[in-house]
């Protein structure tokens, strides 16, 4: 008798009699003889509760966690506090254990949760229409890419243009989803000095190629801060869509991209509120302008009439979905990452107005603070000059490899190595959160300065 | 309507404790961009003790399974073991960095390469990528597989992906999102699909097939070895919607079957819980030909030790940032272990026992539209009652039971014969006792209705708003 | 009603998991006593997804602090920081054995011996333990070290205790369960303790008084430094129910008044869940002349090292087993770290602010007993009313509001005089906004009361149950 | 801005303005000069959430726990599982966050998961009423001895017979409760060999100082299971209440202590879903016949009818409660273990029948494994023959301490050092749970083996 399995030895006799049949066996009848699995699964037999336990924790003992050890990585995935606020709401079953919410009448406070999330990301994104949601911000930058393909495709050239400087796996995962349309991808440089783009290449690119759409990601993969007005200016002159990828933790400090003429923001919602997890489950952030809300992937959430005529909330506009629109959808998404959002958005009411500036600002001090200092060390160089916000890049002279190995043997992840920068070698990517507090930076500080003695 | 958090702002106030008594120099820097102090993003300003009592309201005006029956088919509602979700949350895991040094993984590199090893024994593959996001996802991964596939290894240019016309909307989605052109195959009068039209569609701009095993109408492909047979002459490939694996495991499989590629969608079968839309998880398998073509990383051994594969020589490349849904996963791997073998494969006799059940106790009011025995869901009849199966499922709601799926209202599509069609999925978590209530609360509808149709067709009357009529208007 | 778990059961069904596959020879040993195979204990057999809806049915019929408002005077219901109740599952504290060797408990010293001290500044006293396991329990070994201290130190027999007869009922309980023989001073028409009373009733048999203060009419005892004086002067002990420490807190301290021992209920002012009725802890504190006779262990420090401290000469000796509700205590030492000492004297000052606001607006309705300033909470005169006092506040379960306190629903005593009063205490954590709508409803109750009496008297009515009866017979 | 304070400033003004008065220090008149803190209290600064976390982080870290090391401590406290769904019932916040339920008709959901931990453990005591709650096992049994005193002291002198087998701790909680009422407490001695009690001693006993009751423990503090039903069998005859002290877990295995006779039934409900913590909180089970159902304290919940008749929960036989009875109360208690009693019912509920018996049998086995398999190593004896539970008491040919000092270096918590069984030296009290696999229970027997060797 197993646990998951309700039905004791009398039901199933019971309810075999009224289905007028002898065995379970034959309720598979239609299952031809050929494909019947004549052995058993060949899984490991069941695990008690506590053996189960122990066989789990002894696989996390196996990883060295965050907690254990000093975290300077970044690279996309931050090290950030989770308000425990989070946690016990998300952990709630009536939202943990339901389904995508098909009957609204019966899901009106799920729906107002997510219908918040689209509310206050649209505060960071500046945009009126956020999607409830895409899987992480590698397949949000990828889904835009494709809205901007949709959107454009009578226009433009079925290309591309794409900043070198978006974080590596990000151009993986787009490359993968534009090889089946076969849209054309072009790399568009970053200046050598600054980290920026390279504006004059992207304003050539743009005349050149009349792409559908320009790519690009601040703060870059280099940890820089770009000038996003003056991508846009350029963008809109050329009526081509520009698509950036953002760190939503940034707005505590700068304006939103929606203000500054981004048509598509995309991001990563890990920064807020949702763990580490090796890298995933995260939220995928898309948002846009109006004018393109019929080509935006996934669920969105609206209000509607009932039929005495109140408000309530529901699904909306799912015309564009793959469950009504089939082979004509914008993206087969469907199952998304509702969880997420939500957490994100009771991160976001968590912090509010003032403590999300004051996170954003811990972010840059203590960031400013491990930098300047680690600039006073000898032969230790900035590789770009632009501004940062919570990352930056270092030169080194002496093997970065040999660094980050000596770093981890005092239980710090020193930061990301970054294998090709132009031409320049050993450089690292240096991460830094709000959890570091100044003796963990000064910790780090030394550590280095007695690696390179 | 609640007010929104947003409502609920008042200046001044806060939930948070967010300060370093070193760092307070709070002036801000000279970027382009920056935000002028008083420029306000229009965030709330709430304390902690509103912001708890806010979801906390909010939760307790939604439903999942821990609230009750939720027989919502090709959705798999089953019971999501409360130990999964307390493994899954080990701070070995939950505060990994993906980028960590390699050696400092061990534990999650292992953990990926038996669940690979798992995954690929229970659908009958030889090799899994744990990395798509969702069901959705794992199928688009088979689709850029199967695209790289003829054009590296069989240097053809093949356009066209066959779907059932039962087919979940994100086969042909999938397909179309990946540039194939996506042609339609009947379901033929026993609710099978039409093999005569299929070999007709076979040609060699056909890539490949996907298929649904059972189908999205509660029934199995008997004849799956004569279409696996036909696929396989035509060149094409054969891809397996693992959506319904519920109702097959350890009594067949998708590579048994003829399939060669194939996803497993975890919040379904195997039991991670759904969140109200995700995240879940849809690792993708294949045959051993194809495994070259997986995206990178998969998990792999080298005598005892683990580690990231990224040397993958014919990979579509990523599908997503890092390794998948490891918080996800870690609980469908929970599932697994705590099961067993013999124990999965009791979940789906039980979940096929329960859904025919169901089919027949519910007969005289809702006829099987295909006069048989189901898998692990039943697809019933819903035009004889006197309401629109609409209105007749919402009034369910008041007994505190999830409407099942129906046209519109749920996953799944279906031809315009089957417009008042509803599919009915207890899994195997539901009792007999349970099954018996919600046949006699059907019933009882079915008397409601002949007292008083306008109170059913307005149903449901115990909720904070009234019945939303299908495919409402949005309101600004 | 709804089934209880036990009407759920059957046969050959069950939720656990419990096996060994090495350890399955399961022959009965033979023993004195052993229950024979065919002998049930009446256990119920149910499934976990039963036992899952079946609690999390009967959550949703209870309410708690996140629910909404609970002003229950006396009982502090403040809101309970999340965080507390993660830390304090940690797995270093919650799954460490109690008698592991000394050494390997670090963390538990160490934070141990830093909750005294932290206790000792907050309370004014000098040493602190942490065994009690509620304020009773405090207060017992209170008293208990009152009597060890007339017998080791003075050498003399005393067998009275003195308390208010406004005093929470396990003051009384606590003399008397100690031994002691119990009398009550009665209140002045100020709401205040007669001192005059007082005075004649001291002698050389008063071994102690008890006094909370503010009082648990709400009223702080201005008088507090005559009254010690007097105590100490008739050689007797002065001790402090803490229970009401959130309206002082930074503001004065019950050592600096002159109490000699005191406890504090952490499930009261420092934030810990009550759990629908415990576990709490009540930590019991007292001046050096005193610290020798603390029940054993008391955490301490040597240098740098921290360890039990086993050698305290007088001890009353143990009063439960280990060292105290680690895991409530944990949350109470964060709650303290978060706030620390100006958030803990905002605390205050906010929860007397709420309650006089609350006394002020309620005023015309429901006049305070004592006309002016209250402390954390208002005592309030019921009188006027139309109908009692005890069917009136249950209509405010129709607003999700939990009714204050009043004589026989909640935990306070008051005279014959106040049988119609009512004890609200918002606390520190209500909102502006909440306070008004609670103002707001009380108002229309009073006009529903004028509408239909019949209705408000039959309150509540949105419940699984109707309205039950003062101190109703139990049925069988 | 501190956030658990809901007030802004402008609420103060306004709510200061409707008292009347213009500071909030002048709502503190009351409070005399003399006795006002002049300065601020001298406690840690505030610790945001995150510096928070690190701080519990490496307390935690400074203890060793039971995932960590192989644990063989008993005593009391068992390192058994605790099933996920406790946890996941116990800390949903309308259970969590509430007061004991003196609104009935608010909490009928925590009153009937109350009362259902009375029906079921009931059943594992054997006696009717169950009380909601003890603190632990030690006042539980402390509670039961006043009972005794109050219920017998008309025809009984004011004495309790204890055995001087029940566990240490025990006695001295029992020693200081009874201090204040001036009960003596007279020892009864166990049998040198079986380590059961010494009958004779007890018979002999009970007829020279007519006690008010018999209190014993069962596995006794050796780890043996005593003769019960010899036992209530004298006490029966003498008219005296004979009080037990068990460990609930046993039940799964052997008849109730009702059904043999026993009175008063105490015992620590820790075994039963809940977490070690150190030792605390735990739950103090306390039973009895229904004629002393006026005569226990703690809260009992009954059914009662509401005003129309229909059956409700409710709390009931308030009367005897301090809050009602005030000084002529049974004892003070109030606050109680309430959220741990309805951890230990969702474990009854989750092993149920059966699975109450296989866990009860696998600890048994387990514990006749390990000491059968010690039993084997050379000059390692047993101290008593008496039949054992999940714990038993060894001698060791060198000292104990050096034996403990070693296991601990190999990551095995050994046992408990008995200091003073007679005039044994080096004695051990070894527990099992079902928690220790064969592999583990090897690693014991074979590090020992090293360690004698
Ligand atoms: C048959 C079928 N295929 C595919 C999917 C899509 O899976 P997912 O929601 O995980 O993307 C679903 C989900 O409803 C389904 O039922
Ligand atoms: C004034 C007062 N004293 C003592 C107590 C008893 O405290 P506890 O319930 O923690 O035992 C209470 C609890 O209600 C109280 O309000």
């Amino acid at each position: 008798m197993y646990g998951y399995n309700t039905l004791n030895n009398n039901d199933k006799k019971l309810m075999l009699k009224e289905i007028g049949l002898e065995t379970i066996n034959s309720l598979f009848q239609d299952i031809p003889e050929p494909i019947r699995m004549i052995r058993q699964l060949n899984l490991p037999q069941p695990y008690s509760e506590w053996a189960l336990e122990k066989k789990l924790v002894n696989l996390a003992k196996n990883n060295i966690h965050t907690d254990e050890y000093f975290c300077f990585l970044g690279g996309g995935y931050y090290n950030h506090f989770v308000p425990a606020v989070v946690d016990a709401i998300v952990n709630r079953s009536e939202f943990l254990t339901s389904y995508t919410p098909y009957q609204p009448e019966m899901s009106q406070g799920l729906l107002q949760a997510l219908y918040e999330y689209q509310l206050l990301m649209a505060k960071i994104t500046g945009l009126p229409i956020v999607s409830s949601s895409s899987y992480d911000g590698a397949t949000a930058l990828a889904d835009a890419a494709l809205m901007c393909d949709s959107i454009q495709k009578e226009n433009k050239n079925q290309k591309l243009l794409v900043a070198k400087s978006i974080w590596p796996q990000y151009l993986e995962v787009l490359k993968t989803y534009m090889s089946g349309r076969k849209i054309e991808i072009e790399m568009i440089d970053y200046d050598i000095k600054t980290g920026m783009l390279n504006f004059d290449e992207l304003r050539n690119q743009i005349q050149q190629e009349n792409p559908v759409g320009f790519l690009f990601q601040s703060p870059n993969a280099f940890g820089i801060i770009e000038d996003i007005a003056k991508v846009t200016n350029i963008c809109n002159n050329a009526k081509v869509i520009s698509v950036l990828s953002f760190n939503p933790l940034t707005i505590g400090l700068l304006k939103t991209p929606g203000e500054l003429g981004v048509d598509i923001v995309t991001g990563e919602g890990q920064p807020l509120g949702i763990h580490l997890n090796a890298g995933g489950s995260s939220l995928g952030i898309l948002s846009t302008h109006s004018k393109y809300r019929q080509y935006i992937p996934g669920r969105l959430i609206g209000k509607v009439k009932d039929i005495k005529g109140n408000p309530a909330y529901s699904l909306v506009f799912e015309n564009r979905e793959q469950h009504v629109a089939r082979e004509k959808a914008n993206t087969n998404i469907c199952s998304n990452q509702a969880l997420n959002s939500i957490k994100s958005a009771i991160f976001l009411s968590y912090v509010g107005e003032t403590g999300f500036r004051k996170l954003a600002m811990l972010n840059y001090e203590k960031t400013q603070y491990l930098m300047n200092n680690l600039l006073k060390l000898k032969d230790v160089e900035l590789v770009f000059n632009g501004m940062v916000f919570n990352e930056f890049v270092i030169k080194f002279p002496i093997s970065v490899k040999i660094i980050i190995e000596k770093m981890l043997s005092k239980k710090i992840f020193a930061g990301i190595e970054y294998k090709n920068i132009s031409e320049i070698e050993n450089t690292l990517l240096i991460s830094v959160t709000e959890k570091l507090d100044k003796g963990d930076l000064d910790y780090y500080i030394s550590s280095l300065k007695e690696i390179l003695a | 309507m609640t007010p929104t958090i947003l409502d609920r702002s008042r200046n001044n106030v806060s939930g948070h404790q967010i300060f370093d008594s070193y760092f307070s120099n709070s002036q801000l820097p000279i970027i382009k961009g920056i935000r002028d102090k008083d420029m306000k993003l229009g965030l709330p300003e709430v304390t902690e003790v509103e912001i708890i009592r806010h979801y906390t309201n909010l939760t307790n005006d939604a439903f999942g399974v821990d609230n009750g029956t939720y027989p919502l088919g090709s959705c798999t509602m089953k019971y999501n073991p409360k130990r999964n979700d307390k493994l899954s949350q080990l701070a070995g895991f939950q505060k990994s960095h993906p980028l960590q040094p390699k050696k400092t993984l061990n534990g999650l590199w292992q953990f990926m390469y038996e669940m690979q090893i798992y995954l690929a024994e229970l659908l009958g593959m030889d090799a899994f990528s744990l990395q798509p996001a969702a069901g959705a996802h794992g199928e688009l991964a088979g689709i850029y597989i199967i695209q790289k596939y003829f054009e590296a290894e069989r240097k053809e240019q093949r356009n066209t992906i066959l779907v059932a016309d039962s087919a979940h909307g994100t086969n042909p989605a999938s397909a179309s999102m990946a540039g194939f052109e996506c042609k339609i195959i009947q379901t033929d009068k026993q609710g099978l699909m039409d093999i005569e039209m299929l070999k007709k569609m076979l040609d060699t701009n056909v890539a490949a097939l996907m298929l649904t095993n059972p189908s999205t109408l509660g029934l199995f492909e008997k004849n799956i070895i004569e279409i696996a047979k036909l696929i396989h002459k035509n060149g094409s490939l054969l891809y397996y919607d693992g959506a319904n694996l519920n109702a097959i495991m350890g009594i067949t499989r998708p590579g048994d079957m003829g399939f060669d590629i194939a996803h497993i969608n975890t919040h379904k079968t195997l039991s991670t819980p759904h969140g109200g839309g995700g995240p879940g998880a849809g690792p993708v398998g294949v045959k051993q030909f194809l495994r070259s073509y997986l995206p990178i990383p998969i998990a792999d051994k080298n005598g005892e030790i683990y580690f990231p594969n990224y040397k993958l020589p014919n990979t579509i490349g990523r599908i997503k940032a890092n390794y998948g849904h490891i918080d996800v996963l870690l609980k469908a791997y929970c599932y697994i272990l705590t099961n067993g073998p013999q124990g999965l494969k009791e979940t789906t006799e039980n979940a096929v026992l329960n859904a025919n059940y169901l089919q027949i106790k519910l007969k005289e009011i809702l006829p099987p539209v295909f006069n048989k025995l189901c898998m692990h869901e039943c697809l019933l009849n819903g035009d004889i009652l006197k309401v629109s199966a609409y209105t007749f499922v919402k009034r369910l709601i008041d007994y505190g039971i999830h409407p099942p799926t129906l046209v519109g209202a749920g996953c799944v599509y279906f031809s315009d014969d089957l417009g008042s069609a509803i599919l009915m999925e207890p899994t195997e978590t539901e009792t007999k006792e349970t099954l018996d209530e919600m046949v006699m609360i059907f019933r009882q509808i079915l008397d409601e209705v002949k007292e008083n149709e306008d109170f059913i067709k307005n149903a449901p009357h115990s909720k904070n708003v009234s019945q939303i009529p299908f495919m409402a208007q949005e309101i600004i």
